[in-house]
């Protein structure tokens, strides 16, 4: 497959452009923000998406999908990104609903992905634990009982936690004495009494919860994959996931960085337009080659992931993707605040709004540091 | 509040200059006694004037210094100072800071405008302006940036057209630190529409408490902010508060700027201080950071490409403190008493600092550095938060990083234009 | 030496165009049986013309491929080539790659001034120089730089004064790749003395052979090098040789200067080889050459300030790779065969790369890393200490970074001038 | 002690210009390449360095010395940088001079210090034994005897190697059976039998050697300081030169920063000077910054060896400034062979030999790296 958009999927770019500059602009993230709206994204907005068929795209049609792959969902994520869009598309859609469709049971995929395609579920991923992104450090334990399993311990930072009705958990399963049993996934549903979250707005407006488990009893059932298969599948999923956030990054850092060049050829400074000054242009210049990079990357690791190149190929290039894209949009959102000058320090302004989802969007699912030292791993030096 | 006081100059000030370690020794004993315990490592800064309320043991500690002519140090005794060299005036600065004692007096009357009147004012400005900023009766802002005009501030609009014995004021301007709690502003005003855009530039010394002049805040990426709008309608000026020579504001104004540049590099400058600077304060150090984050079990202090990155950030700040050591002193034997280009230097490199310390600052913190309000953070995680949003403004406000490389290229390695 | 060969179509490149599946399968087969074993992964190029000895190995390599037309392979059939569309030329340049082959041709006749001449030739130019460039008769040089001129290509002043049918250069060059051991050179002359700076400029086509030729080599840094200025003397050159329209050589050169920032770029181009490059050769990359000295007792490849550094390299290496394939996809899509602005974009990222890349190279060699000469050092330690010296180069030759960016900036960003 | 120098100093820093400029231009460096001498710095030149007392200018007066301060002899060396001026400064005055100033018996220093301050002796150091910097792994063998040791073992990358007629090597002690003894500095004159030192000359045209010890015999008088005392002796020694190469650093930083300034007010390109293009002015800003921080840094490690501050203050200070002029001359460099173009490529300018000297200088004594990761070792972090 290629690195460049077949007829349809730029047909698909096009209309998801569309929609979000039209329904879900950036008013309405700061609208949302300043309503302290719970959710922290609009819900009638989620219903269109829906409806457009585009919380499905990359799901066999069995399961309620459009069979239309990976780069669909990620045109669709990277105009979103362009508009700040908030959404449920990263949480449950690129991670929750990878993680069922690499590990469910025919059962719980034909329970899970036809509804969250239309709308019907919401869900969200809890496995981070630590200061930062580790998600090869679970404590949360699993009890094993005699027809099922008791959850204790929390989670932090879980996106749109607050929303979902369902939690994917990562538990760590202790049999009779306490042994190191293997990490694995449960599905629990948001109401399932010791379930308690509490969720924070944090810096880009959005949602993430801290999640308690208190003595939760969970069926055999809602184990998600096999017995010790946590590990493996949580990562898996989270390539996936990173995958989608590069494209929606790449989205946010190329309208940014489009904002930008805009300014240096509006904005006129000691007679001449901002554009003029050399040292601004060759700083342009640098960020448009970083983002041309960042375009390559996310679209051959979204191909990867249609092609289903495998684990080894799929890490890699999700690492290179989330790196490159990390380090890209920390770029962009830093020049463009400096070649703003002031009036992108003031909040009505809304390269800020860029600034900040720059900097939990590199947190998320793993910093530039991670994801450079995972590529090396991978590449075995 | 403190109430207006005369200038009595104490014994203390009044004794013939102490050679350097006589005069840190009997520093060292009358801060013992009278900066209050309360107030070490921590104090907040008192900037002068009555609108804002302000603790009274702040107002004590500033008393005290007042009675030694502290407040501001290196003004001659008539105004209110002490008359200190720029030696003396380190080792008083030194000692303070070695106890954590904080400024007595700060904020743009005593750091910029007055050394600008001290060099330029007629002598009725400085007897008029001078001891009351000593005095710690008259907060001052600036009056420079407008909306339109950015780093190129000749740009600017605002205008001010003779009538009689005044001039009337029109215009607007914007990143007033505190024009609400101000006394009064230093203003940049175009007293010529005709003349070619630096020319027809004046300064204009206006009382905020004028009629016509009303502010708005301004709220920043990082929230509430200390910044506001300022807009004047027909507000009267008297001619004789004109700074420097009529429509040749500009000389003057980068005078002044020169001035603000070496205070904002400095510690107890808006830009030395915050979390994470190298000067105490209530910043936590980096180093002091990573400890705290780094004790997690996620083991982050022992993560090498963190810990050498603070070390790049805190060796940077070293070298950049000697720097400034070394210019005091090269300033000191020249017998030039005051900074000039070198400034553009100190700006450069102290703001690009304080933005990538804050930055490693954010990274440490991890998903910690990423709250916006509420339970699941410290107070000191969102302050550092903001901070580190807020301290993007630092390489643009007061002359952009852009402008400050172009002054150092131009002035003192002379390429050509 | 190889033997002037008539072009005869075989019946492979006669054949229709084949889907691109077929076309692997059976250019895989054909390189099995015709690539010599010895010449896979670290043979040397064939750069065309006599006046070097070739291994006659390599040789029979470039007959066979140029009995099927891929010296050349995008180029039409009438001037040597095969004909091959972009997607095939880069199945059959992956096929190649696969086995370590080495290009069966290389060099400027092939990648530079070819493609020129197949752009702008006339009927006369194209069949007179095509074939002698496809059947390796002719080994081209560029005269461009002049002493005097550096990134001011326009500055240039060589001379072509016509004189009947002829012209007659004075004038030198410099930076010339293997001038002394080229037959060709396409020429950058002044036409018109009186014209301003960019008009007056002509594209001749010049026989190195010509009475009034010489050169001189130029070392460098890195010790001996490829390069030598040429000096012209009343150098006589047929009018029928100009390039391009007469005095709007600057716009052919500017279209000559893509072709070569497109080359370069590019695997087996000058800037794509050598050692630490990804893209196989002789070259070790990074990694391999940090398993090599980490497995000292120093342990440094569990250094992770440099496992990072590499695989910040090695990650940027693979996005470069990518958007090189994806230009070639999307210009293929386009249907505009030739590359243009972005050209720019690769030369300033590739230089840039090795240049990052050799840094980090003589990093990891440590000691090793800085020998000049002597049995200290493996013969692969000193060339790589060398070719980290002659990579400085690459952001400076052929349109240094800055001019890059300049274009970046100015064409694609379209910003003001 | 102030960071300025006083009259005494500028005088000296006037003289010091003036000898090395006249005396030893980059043109000499030049021809000891181009005639292969051995030594690869100029006999003559460093006579005349000696009668101006030059190479004792740190030392009490008693052993042969000016007692003028390491800030007088940083002053020199600064200058010999400017001028690229190969000599035993740093090698035998502010390496070997400084270890047996630290820890030479009252014999020692009078045998050893006026012999060096007066020209008899050239000494050199060999502590390296690995790749890249690492003082403190020493595996060469100092067996013991009944009269002495028996030294067996290579050393590498020992500055001025062949140059020397005593050379100090660090040695790992071993008693009868084999226990792991203190690491011990002895010194041993060059023409001891079992000695053997191979010379290259390297990429900045100066002369490391690599030395082989087989069966040495020393006696007991050979130690220099106590059995043991060697890592932390070492330690000390390399840092009063690390001081002194970086000041040799700073002074061909500044001048390679200086002849760049002024091809760029000279050279026109495009019909203006290149110093007028923003981007090279802003860049060329930057760099002026950065030398003005390395020269603060230096002056404050000279300042803090005279004013004789201890160790871990005195440590701190040599990476501050090692590891600021390995950084600054290196940025510096690179910019100038850029800024330059095409005539820095070639062998006859002079500007290739600033950037091969950084390289070598900044592996010496360790590098960046190394500096920045012991500074925040020291500082405990």
């Amino acid at each position: 497959m290629s690195l460049i958009l077949d007829e349809e999927q730029q047909l698909l770019q096009t209309s998801a452009r569309g929609f979000f500059s039209a329904r879900a602009p950036i008013s309405q993230l700061r609208a949302l923000r300043d309503e302290n709206v719970t959710d922290c994204f609009d819900r009638a907005t989620w219903s269109q998406m829906v409806e457009l068929g585009w919380a499905g795209i990359p799901w066999p049609e069995r399961f309620g999908g459009l069979a239309f792959g990976f780069k669909g969902l990620g045109v669709i994520t990277e105009q979103s990104g362009r508009c700040l869009t908030a959404s449920p598309l990263i949480s449950s859609i690129w991670l929750c609903g990878a993680a069922i469709l690499l590990a469910g049971s025919e059962t719980q995929k034909l329970h899970y992905l036809p509804s969250i395609a239309n709308g019907r579920h919401l869900l969200a991923m809890a496995f981070e634990e630590r200061l930062r992104h580790a998600p090869g450090e679970i404590d949360l334990l699993a009890r094993r009982t005699s027809h099922g399993f008791v959850l204790s311990g929390g989670k932090r930072f879980v996106l749109d936690g607050i929303s979902a009705d369902t939690i994917i958990v990562a538990a760590r399963i202790c049999n009779s004495a306490c042994d190191t049993g293997g990490i694995s996934l449960f599905l629990v549903p948001r109401d399932t009494p010791g379930v308690t979250a509490v969720s924070t707005r944090i810096l880009d407006s959005r949602n993430v919860a801290s999640i308690d488990f208190i003595d939760v009893q969970v069926p055999d059932s809602a184990l998600l994959g096999a017995v010790g298969q946590g590990p493996e599948l949580l990562d898996a999923a989270l390539d996936i996931a990173r995958i989608g956030l590069a494209a929606e990054m790449l989205g946010s850092a190329q309208e940014c960085f489009e904002r930008t060049v805009q300014h240096l050829k509006d904005r006129r400074q000691f007679g001449v337009a901002l554009g003029s000054f050399q040292s601004l242009k060759h700083r342009a210049a640098q960020m448009f080659c970083q983002l041309e990079l960042s375009r390559s990357v996310v679209l051959e690791a979204l191909t990867a992931l249609d092609e289903d190149r495998g684990r080894p190929e799929i890490a890699k290039l999700a690492s290179l993707a989330k790196a490159r894209l990390g380090a890209t949009f920390h770029r962009v959102t830093r020049e463009a605040v400096q070649m703003h000058g002031g009036i992108a320090m003031t909040d009505e302004f809304d390269i800020g709004l860029f600034i900040k989802r720059a900097a939990v969007a590199d947190q998320t699912f793993g910093d530039v540091d991670y994801h450079v030292r995972r590529y090396a791993e991978l590449e075995g030096y | 509040m403190n109430e207006a006081k005369e200038f009595v100059p104490s014994e203390a000030s009044a004794e013939s200059p102490a050679s350097a370690e006589e005069f840190r020794s009997s520093v060292r004993r009358w801060l013992e006694e009278n900066c209050p315990q309360a107030l070490r490592g921590g104090g907040v800064m008192y900037h002068g004037g009555r609108k804002e309320s302000v603790d009274p043991l702040v107002l004590q500690w500033f008393d005290a210094c007042y009675s030694r002519g502290w407040t501001v140090p290196t003004w001659p005794r008539a105004y209110g100072g002490a008359g200190l060299d720029a030696e003396h005036a380190r080792i008083l600065r030194e000692e303070m800071d070695s106890i954590g004692a904080p400024l007595p007096l700060n904020g743009q009357g005593v750091t910029v405008i007055g050394p600008a009147i001290l060099e330029i004012g007629t002598p009725e400005q400085k007897l008029r302006h001078l001891p009351r900023i000593a005095r710690g009766e008259a907060r001052w802002c600036q009056g420079f940036s407008e909306p339109n005009a950015g780093s190129d501030l000749a740009a600017l609009t605002t205008s001010a057209r003779l009538d009689g014995d005044d001039y009337i004021v029109n215009g607007s301007k914007t990143w007033t630190t505190h024009g609400e709690l101000s006394d009064w502003m230093f203003c940049l005003v175009r007293t010529d529409a005709t003349a070619p855009k630096r020319n027809g530039i004046s300064v204009l010394l206006l009382s905020m408490d004028a009629a016509g002049v009303s502010t708005k805040p301004i709220v920043l990426i990082s929230g509430r902010s200390v910044f506001c709008e300022c807009f004047f309608t027909d507000v009267r000026v008297a001619a004789a508060d004109l700074l420097g020579r009529r429509n040749e504001g500009w000389t003057t104004a980068r005078r002044i700027l020169e001035h603000e540049r070496s205070s904002e590099s400095r510690p107890g400058g808006i830009i030395g201080s915050g979390p994470g600077s190298g000067s105490g304060g209530d910043g936590r150090t980096l180093s002091m950071l990573a400890r705290e984050y780094g004790a997690g079990p996620d083991g982050r202090m022992r993560d090498p490409l963190v810990r050498q990155r603070i070390a790049e950030v805190e060796m940077e700040q070293r070298a950049l403190a000697l720097t400034q050591r070394r210019a005091d002193e090269e300033r000191a034997r020249s017998g030039k008493g005051v900074p000039s280009e070198e400034t553009s230097m100190f700006k450069y490199l102290s703001t690009e600092l304080t933005s990538r310390r804050m930055e490693t600052y954010l990274n440490i913190m991890g998903f910690q550095g990423l709250g916006w309000e509420g339970d699941s953070y410290t107070p000191q995680e969102l302050q550092a938060t903001r901070y580190w949003l807020y301290s993007k403004a630092f390489t643009i406000a007061g002359g952009c990083s852009e402008v400050q490389l172009d002054i150092i290229a131009n002035r003192i390695l002379g390429l050509p234009k």
